[in-house]
């Protein structure tokens, strides 16, 4: 039986406690924001407390009420969960941070902070939760506070997405429903761990089949993947610039992780695994294509990067889907990076729109518009550009390496020609846009510009961290290459969360 | 024994009411007379089942009683608002199509 | 008896999706009621054993899945919370964009 | 406050009934309840003369019965002309003088209320005419409620006055 | 060793630094300090240079880890070809950072251009060095990325520079990341990612062969400007002209070529690496020496003879048997010398005329004329003649080809062509009588000076060239040579005159030339097509995201269905034991006519056209499927399905209440199926389809479902076995709630709060953005009669404390019986509802001046957090079961922390639900207060008559 | 006597369909309103038969529960009805 780690609780219950808290200081925005951040920070450190405790100890657990799994809820901290979730409260904080910094009427509303600790208390939860239910609960949570945020957004055209969003977010819904239907109706249990080892232990029931299907759609859609993705360009454009932040690279992310999950602890017999994964393939590969293209061609820099996160989870699903140790740890040292540059990236263009007299990120409006900006603005999106292409000795390069590494290994010629492909697409793009943006001299068609603008501070800290993951890119190795190790390995975790005895649990 | 015999007669009068008031509902011409079936005579009909009810289960009688007086208070209101609010509709309605800004007749 | 309500929840699978589909956003807002609560009997329909008597300790025969039913009230509300919102936002929309036609809420394109 | 003190006895009934808990700690907290809700409540209507008290009691319960009653001719009165294959009604609408000196509110619904559920009758409006309140009242069978819908306000007046408090 | 780093380190830290050293000393010259590095740095590379350690066949090497893992290493690695490179790097550096300090105008560009070009020699001489295939490749990009900076160095004022950039970086960029695949592949195929493993091998014979050779001629091939991805190169002239000289004639370029020499002996001499290399390079080579000649603008001259050479260079290195390194070597060598010599060189012409046109220019001798000699002895030395080190080049050049004879002619009409290049650039720029007048400003003198060094290193290394260079190579050559600048009088001596005689008459002919070779096979247009292609596909990419909400969802369905379909379904109910019928009980026929009535609602609900009805419907629907529940029975669930069901109603009709009858109507219209045009024939039958398709999915879905619930194991057993003993309470469903799975409700009361403050951010953030645009009801007249008459408010009136009681005995007694926190929160929230609806928003803000919803939802979830973390203190768990007053037995409750979570829930739920009420509620006109609003507490009458009498004259 | 309950459950749930047909029908508002204001009262009915056939007093709680929710309904729908909004 694994240790149990108070800390988990902190780093979920702490948002929500002070998303509550911040209400009473209705009307009084910056204080909010003040506190919001300060929650950020506190959440922030007990995650990268519960992951070094991971790193020290194992797996970490908390069983809610007390109840003995599986028929409590449990939350469980194994290197997976923790680093999904270390990769999430950063960007998250720094989401905060820049909230401070920034000049958006939104981010003035009373509900705001409320609204965006809501979503990381959802986030978190879903990240950390071992139940099934659980995790649809929280991201339900999610769900809603970012459809509240985006639709109150400074631009118009958020409630259009929003409203899109939530009708596509409830199809997801109903699947991810049908999925624990059919889950509850197969195993008898919501418990991750127990679900993994009686489908491992036991003749496969009715409806398991298509329990792994309703749930890696469910999963899909959340990531935003092929043909799943409609939503996720709209959404994320129109969000508010510290919210679009979160939501492109951290919230799709809860998706990866329900299907890294999946096809490592859930279902991991041979006809489910190969479902999923023949699915991840294809549908990764599809939306490489469609992303790289889409941000290619679109005429908006935010939904570009929204585009660009698009592909970029297909690559991220390929290395699920390969499935390898090296190909998952190239997985999630990929996610964690893309993280930080594309947060990073979209805080820069928000910044360079928040210039803007409305708030533009329009490509044939923004031309020069970086001449009124710091300097290192400019360069910060350069570098961080670079590293979403994959360059060197960015972050995002790391990213790539593993991934072409394991691709090779999986002599998967044409998916890594599809690689470069995008690769050369998004250096086009991003050099493309850093020219238009930082180079240029403003155009006629350029917006009006106002004397100032969304502090840089936060997407500054972020592409420090991702030069630093660049140059020292061996922490981050090493710990995915374990987390991998550790979740291929599933009885460890299933005795991490039932216990020794845990075939001997009788259900009568 | 008696008590049994009572109680299920009054269920049987009970639904008896409710039968009338479904078909009131059905036969009934207008809108307002319908009121008197959908909410008199079914609230009768709900009267017989909760005092046979309050026989056959003594321990209930106390809450098939406040059910009762529940009834008894909101089902006129009930039928009245249903009225009320259908003279506005139609009122609004004649209001806003009549040509010449005539006020139309309401009450006959 | 299965196969009744087998048939009713894809019934109403077909309707919701159906309602889901059309061009006015009230009435696929709606669709979405159907759905959830579609899914919410075919929630009832997977409860782990067929009880006769509600989930009370105190029952001597088979009770009703207890679980399940936790489930589908937690998915109500949850559900209720994203039609409420869901409402909310064709309402405004309704109001921004002048139209509460699916089709005409086409602002967002490539 | 007294006013509430004592609405808040029949609020403790129902929560007794309710929660089925007929110990003297249940009517304690019933009655806590209730007191509680009548505060969130606000003003109350009504005015306590505490030798009346009784009677405005008793009379309540007339009142009660009496209601019973009229439903119950209501409800004969209804399927006899439903059950009848040629379907005997002559609906149409009167207009009823409330007849309250004070105009009061509460008199006005609870006179609609009760004519609501004579047979045959159903208050559909409020009206003021001529300074006066008047009610609309639908009938099934509008030439025998002509002839007795004023009368029967007048008595119905009366006892609601009793209820109320009211001298004579 | 760590020679090598300082080398490699020092123009790295010194550009990281340049700009403090300016700003401590501000007249200082920074392009003298880097040409000192530079010069250091050559004298240190050549001490080691003809050390026996590298002479002897020998290399050293030097590893640092960085990431493991992945087969990263920083190691290094010392050859004499890495030497070889070195030594012209630094030089050429020496020279190059020399003429920068004083090419600019402006100290801050000259700081700029000086710091980048000092990040690119330390990543150039990186690439050169790097013992591992990673950090050789990061080099590689970091070169590619600087190249890029530095043409478009001035994109703030040329759209040409920022393209040419561009097209640059996604070239050499794009071909780099083909290089990373082979390179990672080569060191898969290898078992190790460095060169001193791999050197050993040979893996000719692998199975990865070809594929990984392939990427790995394609990243050398776009680096070095190989036809067709030649282009770049040309298009990079915007960089400014020490940049040309340095990166694109001199080193950079040359990474390709270095590549591939240095592969050579892994993967090189084989069937397909030599036809390969001849074909590219060949072409490449004759290409460009025919583009050359007709350039009007001198550096384009330069790039193309660049790209023509660098096309030799490749060429060499496929020539079978490794008879061509030789030449390749010496050729890389002289090249650099020439041309960098003659990029600054025309650096100075543009400096000093302002135009590098060739047309334009002429009889610069007299003005300028140790730059004329400078251009003299390189163009010479480019032509081939001797004693310069360009005649040892293109000496070796043509006797590499001797063996082939229709090689032989491509490469002596290349030859003959560059040699014509050299005249050109000697004779019209110095010579000729310019067409009209050349304005002149005279120059810094440095810029002049140093390029006599270069002229001297190819007349020194020419005249020394079997001293200087025989040692270096021999390593490198497979095979036996011989190096000497006269061979004597045999027949590629011959050739050689050949060519430069040809050149001359070419030369002559040259405006004739120029019309001859005006046939146009432009690559750029290639490659503009290309990127014109990927744009058309992406727009077709794009049109999918055509904002039909209709069709995203459709296509979600069908996808989702499809797999359903195809990846379980069909199995299962194919597979599955026949469904029982089964006994027909009462609750089944109650099942039937509720289940019936739940259809027939639905039904309505779909068909009916106005909005209301089809709410009603709905509600309709929602109560039969409650009812459903009952029979189950599941009263727990049924309860709330009920309350929910009316809740969902009433805010359904409030919300279409608020949409105005116009766009409602219109709506309406378009809910009409058309099926007598074929788009709408077309879309209708899609829709029933795909509903169709839904249905009998789910219909099979839900059977198997059915058929599996029979008799398995659930966890729910332990739930109806441990309720009382473990919780105290009688309704299992409860206890699950509250105890076994209490934190799904927290969370889930956290998504209803949720939900009701967005719907409370969304309708205000639309009244702060300056109202509704369109009033929703503006044609709707208001009816004269008013619904609240004394009747409905009496009674409403007597409801609300009702409602409040039943919430009491819901959160008290819940635990032993239906209903719960929750629904206790929903019923009193709907009492609050009805007091909104029928007395109107400021009514009830003035006389409940308690209801402040938000404050209840922040009370509610705090008291939820809190009494959930209050067992923790005591040794128990988040969301534990604690008794907060043990042994008190009081109206039979049990005060415990599930009493307190029960009233939690019901505190918030109640200020969610009045939170809508109130949001919705609220006048539109009026900005939305904060919520320390209320201050005014007159007095109100029990029964408040509205503004407009409900009293009204018939 | 259980005979008798089943018979008054099936016969309520039964009248319930006609009254949906009027609901469907109408053919005003003020039709399907009553309709569904009658359903509930059969609705109710149903729960009082359910406390006597299972013994269970929480049927009786339902009950009033329903009513309490179909006159706020009915309330909330006339409102719509009468002004063509609620708010
Ligand atoms: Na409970
Ligand atoms: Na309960």
């Amino acid at each position: 039986m694994a240790p149990t780690n108070s800390l988990i609780l902190l780093t979920v219950f702490l948002p929500l406690f002070g998303g509550v808290l911040s209400l009473l200081l209705w009307g009084r925005h910056k204080a909010q924001r003040y506190v919001g951040f300060a929650v950020g920070v506190v959440a922030w450190m007990a995650s990268v407390g519960v992951l070094w405790m991971n790193w020290q100890d194992g797996i970490q657990i908390y069983r809610l009420g007390g109840w003995q799994p599986p028929f409590g809820i449990i939350l469980v901290a194994d290197m997976l969960s923790s680093l999904f979730v270390v990769m999430s409260t950063t960007v998250l904080m720094m989401g905060l941070l820049y909230a401070i910094g920034c000049n958006d009427k939104v981010v003035k509303h009373p509900t705001f902070t409320t609204l965006f600790l809501a979503m990381q208390t959802g986030l978190v939860g879903a990240l950390y939760t071992g139940d099934l239910f659980t995790l649809f609960v929280f991201m339900e949570l999610m769900v809603l506070s970012s459809v509240s945020l985006v639709a109150i957004s400074d631009n118009r055209l958020g409630l259009e997405a929003a409203i899109k969003y939530l009708f596509i977010s409830s199809m997801g819904t109903l699947f991810l429903l049908l999925g624990i239907a059919a889950t509850y109706s197969a195993f008898g249990t919501l418990n991750f761990a127990d679900i993994g080892q009686i489908l491992a232990s036991s003749e496969r029931p009715f409806l398991a089949r298509e329990a792994a299907i309703m749930l890696t759609a469910a999963f899909l859609l959340k990531s935003a993947v092929f043909p799943f993705h409609f939503w996720q360009p709209d959404f994320h454009t129109t969000a508010p610039t510290p919210v679009h932040a979160v939501l492109s690279s951290v919230v799709v992310k809860v998706g990866v992780y329900g299907l890294i999950r999946m096809t490592t602890l859930l279902f991991t017999s041979e006809i489910e695994l190969e479902i999923i994964r023949t699915i991840l393939l294809v549908l990764g590969t599809i939306s490489i294509f469609f992303g790289s293209l889409g941000a290619f061609r679109t005429y908006d820099g935010k939904r570009m990067l929204a585009y660009s996160t698009f592909g970029q989870i297909g690559f991220i699903l390929l290395g699920i889907g390969w499935g390898t140790p090296l190909a998952l740890a190239a997985a999630f040292v990929y996610a964690f990076n893309h993280a930080f540059i594309k947060s990073a990236l979209l805080m820069l263009f928000g910044v360079v729109s928040s210039r803007t007299e409305n708030k533009t990120a329009n490509l044939s409006e923004v031309g020069g518009v970086g001449h009124s900006l710091p300097a290192f603005v400019g360069v910060l999106y350069l570098l961080g550009g670079l590293s979403l292409a994959g360059v060197p000795p960015m972050n995002g390069f790391i990213s790539k390496l593993g991934l072409v590494q394991s691709g090779i290994d999986a002599e998967m010629w044409l998916t890594l020609g599809l690689a470069v492909g995008a690769g050369i697409l998004t250096l086009m793009y991003m050099t493309r846009t850093w020219q238009l943006v930082f180079q240029q001299q403003p155009t006629d068609s350029t917006a009006a510009v106002k004397s100032y603008n969304d502090n840089p501070l936060a997407p500054a800290l972020l592409i420090s961290a991702c030069v630093a993951l660049g140059l020292f890119a061996a922490p981050l190795v090493d710990f995915a290459t374990a987390t991998a190790e550790q979740i291929i390995n599933a009885p460890i975790y299933i005795e991490a969360v039932l216990g020794t005895e845990s075939s001997a649990i009788s259900r009568r | 024994m008696l008590g049994e015999i009572i109680g299920s007669g009054l269920l049987i009068f009970g639904l008896f009411f409710f039968v009338v008031g479904v078909v009131g509902i059905i036969r009934l011409p207008d809108a307002y007379s319908r009121l008197h079936a959908s909410g008199k005579v079914a609230t009768l009909g709900l009267f017989g089942l909760l005092v046979g009810g309050g026989i056959l289960m003594p321990p209930l009688f106390p809450r098939l009683l406040l059910l009762g007086l529940f009834f008894l208070l909101t089902a006129p209101a009930a039928s009245h608002v249903i009225a009320v609010a259908d003279q506005a509709a139609n009122k609004r309605d004649k209001q806003r199509f009549s040509e010449n800004g005539e006020q139309p007749q309401i009450f006959t | 008896m299965n196969l009744v309500f087998a048939m009713t929840v894809g019934i109403l699978f077909g309707l919701g999706v159906y309602q889901l589909l059309r061009r006015d956003l009230i009435k696929a807002a709606m669709g979405f009621a159907l759905l959830f609560t579609a899914v919410n009997l075919l929630l009832l329909a997977v409860g782990a054993f067929d009880g006769t008597v509600p989930a009370y300790t105190d029952q001597t025969e088979q009770s009703s899945d207890p679980l399940v039913q936790a489930l589908i009230l937690t998915a109500i509300v949850v559900s209720f919370g994203s039609y409420a919102l869901l409402l909310g936002l064709v309402n405004i929309v309704s109001t921004r964009f002048g139209t509460a036609r699916t089709d005409d809420v086409n602002h967002l394109q490539n | 406050m007294l006013l509430r003190m004592i609405y808040a006895v029949p609020f403790a009934l129902i929560f007794m009934t309710m929660s089925n808990q007929w110990e003297i700690t249940g009517l304690i907290v019933g009655y806590l309840f209730g007191l509680a809700t009548l505060l969130l409540i606000g003003e109350m209507p009504g005015r306590i003369v505490w030798g009346r008290l009784p009677f405005q009691l008793f009379w309540l319960m007339v009142y009660i019965t009496w209601l019973v009653w009229e439903i119950l001719l209501s409800g004969f009165d209804v399927a006899r002309r439903v059950l009848d294959p040629k379907l005997p009604i002559h609906p149409g609408e009167l207009v009823v003088p409330i007849q309250d000196e004070e105009e009061r509110v509460i008199v006005s619904a609870l006179s609609a209320h009760a004519i609501s559920v004579t047979p045959g009758e159903l208050v559909i409006g409020f009206s003021v005419i001529d300074g006066k309140n008047h009610m609309i009242v639908h009938s099934l069978d509008i030439d025998v409620s002509r002839q007795q819908v004023e009368q029967s306000q007048t008595k119905r007046l009366k006892l609601l006055k009793r209820i109320m408090g009211d001298r004579d | 060793m760590p020679i090598l780093l300082l080398v490699v380190g020092m123009p790295f830290l010194l550009g990281m630094t340049q700009h403090i050293i300016q700003r401590l000393n501000g007249r200082m010259n920074t392009g003298w300090l880097a040409s000192g590095s530079m010069s250091v740095s050559f004298v240190l590379l050549l001490t080691i240079a003809y050390q026996p350690v590298i002479v002897g066949q020998g290399a050293l090497t030097y590893t640092l880890e960085w990431l493991p893992d992945y087969g990263l290493n920083l190691s290094f690695y010392l050859d004499s070809l890495s030497l070889l490179f070195g030594l012209i790097i630094t030089g050429v550096g020496t020279v190059v950072f020399l003429y920068s300090g004083y090419y600019f105008d402006e100290t801050d560009e000259r700081n700029r251009f000086i710091h980048l070009l000092l990040l690119f020699t330390s990543a150039m001489l990186w690439l050169i060095f790097s013992n591992n295939l990673i950090t050789l490749f990061i080099a590689w990009e970091l070169t590619s990325i600087i190249s890029f900076l530095l043409i478009g160095f001035k994109g703030n004022k040329y759209a040409s520079a920022r393209e040419g950039a561009t097209r640059a970086l996604v070239v050499t960029g794009g071909g780099g990341l083909a290089l990373l695949v082979g390179l990672l592949a080569l060191g898969s195929a290898g078992g190790s990612y460095e060169f001193s493993d791999l050197l050993a091998l040979d893996l000719t014979e692998h199975a990865w062969y070809i594929p990984l050779t392939l990427l790995l001629l394609l990243g050398a091939f776009t680096k070095s400007a190989q036809f067709p991805f030649h282009f770049w190169l040309p298009g990079a002239m915007d960089a400014p002209t020490p940049a040309s000289a340095f990166l694109h004639s001199a080193t950079m370029v040359k990474a390709g070529v270095y590549l591939l020499a240095r592969l050579h002996p892994v993967l090189g001499d084989t069937l397909f690496w030599n036809n390969a290399l001849m074909i590219v390079g060949l072409t490449t080579m004759l290409f460009s020496a025919v583009v050359a000649v007709r350039q009007p603008d001198l550096k384009g001259l330069l790039a193309f003879t660049t790209t023509s050479k660098l096309g030799a260079l490749v060429a060499l290195l496929g020539v079978p048997g490794g008879y061509g390194v030789k030449a390749a070597l010496i050729g890389i060598l002289a090249h650099a010398l020439y041309k960098s010599a003659l990029f600054l060189s025309v650096g100075n012409i543009d400096h000093a005329t302002g135009t590098r046109l060739v047309n334009k220019l002429g009889g610069l001798w007299k003005n300028m004329p140790i730059t004329g000699v400078v251009v003299i002895v390189s163009s010479l030395s480019m032509a081939g003649l001797p004693p310069l080190l360009g005649f040892v080049a293109k000496e070796t050049l043509l006797e590499a080809f001797v063996y082939d004879p229709l090689l032989l002619a491509i490469v002596f009409i290349s030859a003959a062509l560059t040699a014509t290049a050299g005249y050109i650039l000697i004779w019209d720029v110095f010579f000729a009588k310019a067409t009209e007048e050349v304005h002149f400003h005279p120059l810094h003198k440095p810029l002049e000076v140093g390029l006599l060094v270069l002229a001297l290193a190819t007349v020194i290394l020419a005249l020394f060239v079997t001293q200087l260079l025989i040692p270096l190579f021999t390593p490198l050559i497979p095979v036996e040579f011989k190096l000497v600048l006269f061979p004597g009088f045999n027949n590629v001596f011959f050739l050689s005159v050949a060519a430069i005689t040809t050149g001359l008459a070419l030369f002559f002919l040259r405006n004739l030339w120029r019309r001859v070779s005006e046939f146009s096979f432009n690559t750029i247009s290639v490659y503009d097509r290309l990127i014109a292609t990927s744009e058309w596909v992406a727009d077709q990419v794009l049109k999918t995201q055509n904002g039909l909400l209709r069709h995203y969802l459709i296509v979600i369905i069908s996808v989702v269905m499809a797999i359903l379909l195809y990846g379980g379904l069909v199995q299962d109910i194919f597979s599955m034991p026949s469904v029982e019928l089964g006994t027909f009980t009462l609750p089944d026929l109650l099942d039937v006519m509720l289940l019936v009535l739940a259809v027939g609602a639905a039904y309505a609900s779909v068909r009916v056209r106005h909005h209301l009805n089809a709410a009603l419907a709905l509600a309709i629907f929602g109560y039969a499927i409650g009812g459903v529940f009952f029979v189950e029975p599941a009263p727990d669930v049924a309860l709330v399905m009920i309350l929910v069901e009316t809740l969902a109603t009433v805010v359904l009709i409030i919300m279409i209440g608020r949409i105005s009858a116009k766009q409602r109507a219109e709506a309406m219209e378009a809910l009409d199926r058309n099926f007598n045009n074929r788009a709408g024939a077309f879309a209708s039958i899609r829709d029933i389809t795909i509903a169709v398709i839904t249905g009998v999915s789910m219909f099979a879905f839900a059977l198997i479902a059915l058929v599996n619930r029979d008799n398995r194991d659930s966890i729910a057993v332990w739930h109806l076995d441990n309720a009382e003993s473990a919780v105290g309470v009688t309704d299992v469903v409860s206890a699950i709630l509250t105890d076994f799975r209490g934190t799904d409700t927290l969370i889930e009361i956290a998504v209803f709060a949720t939900a009701t403050l967005g719907l409370l951010a969304l309708l205000t953030i639309n009244r702060e953005a300056g109202g509704e645009p369109e009033d929703p009801i503006e044609e709707v007249t208001p009816a004269k009669i008013s619904i609240f008459t004394p009747m409905i408010q009496v009674v409403a009136s007597l409801v609300f404390p009702l409602t409040l009681i039943i919430s009491a005995v819901h959160i008290l007694y819940g635990a032993n019986a239906p209903g719960d926190g929750f629904t206790a929160g929903i019923v009193s929230g709907l009492g609050i509802a009805l007091y909104y609806v029928v007395f109107g928003y400021d009514y009830v803000n003035e006389r409940f001046t308690w209801l402040r919803p938000v404050r209840f939802v922040v009370f509610g979830l705090a008291l939820a957090l809190i009494n959930a973390v209050i067992p923790i203190l005591s040794g128990g768990s988040f969301m534990g079961l604690v008794e907060y007053a043990p042994g008190l037995d009081f109206a039979n409750l049990k005060f415990n922390t599930t009493l307190v979570f029960e009233i939690a829930i019901a505190v918030t739920v109640f200020g969610g639900v009045s939170l809508i009420m109130e949001t919705i509620a609220h006048p539109t006109q009026v900005p939305f207060p904060t919520d320390a609003r209320r201050t005014s507490t007159s007095e109100m009458p029990v029964i408040v008559q509205q503004p407009e009498s409900e009293f009204e004259q018939a | 006597m259980e005979v008798l309950l089943n018979v008054a459950v099936v016969t309520i749930v039964l009248l319930m369909l006609p009254c949906g047909w009027r609901a469907w029908r109408g053919p005003t508002v003020a039709d399907r309103l009553l309709a569904i204001d009658l359903m509930a009262t059969l609705f109710a009915g149903v729960m009082v038969v359910f406390a006597l056939l299972f013994d269970q007093a929480i049927f009786v709680d339902v009950a009033l529960a329903i009513g309490a929710l179909s006159f706020i309904s009915t309330v909330g729908i006339s409102r719509f009805l009468a002004e063509g909004k609620v708010f």
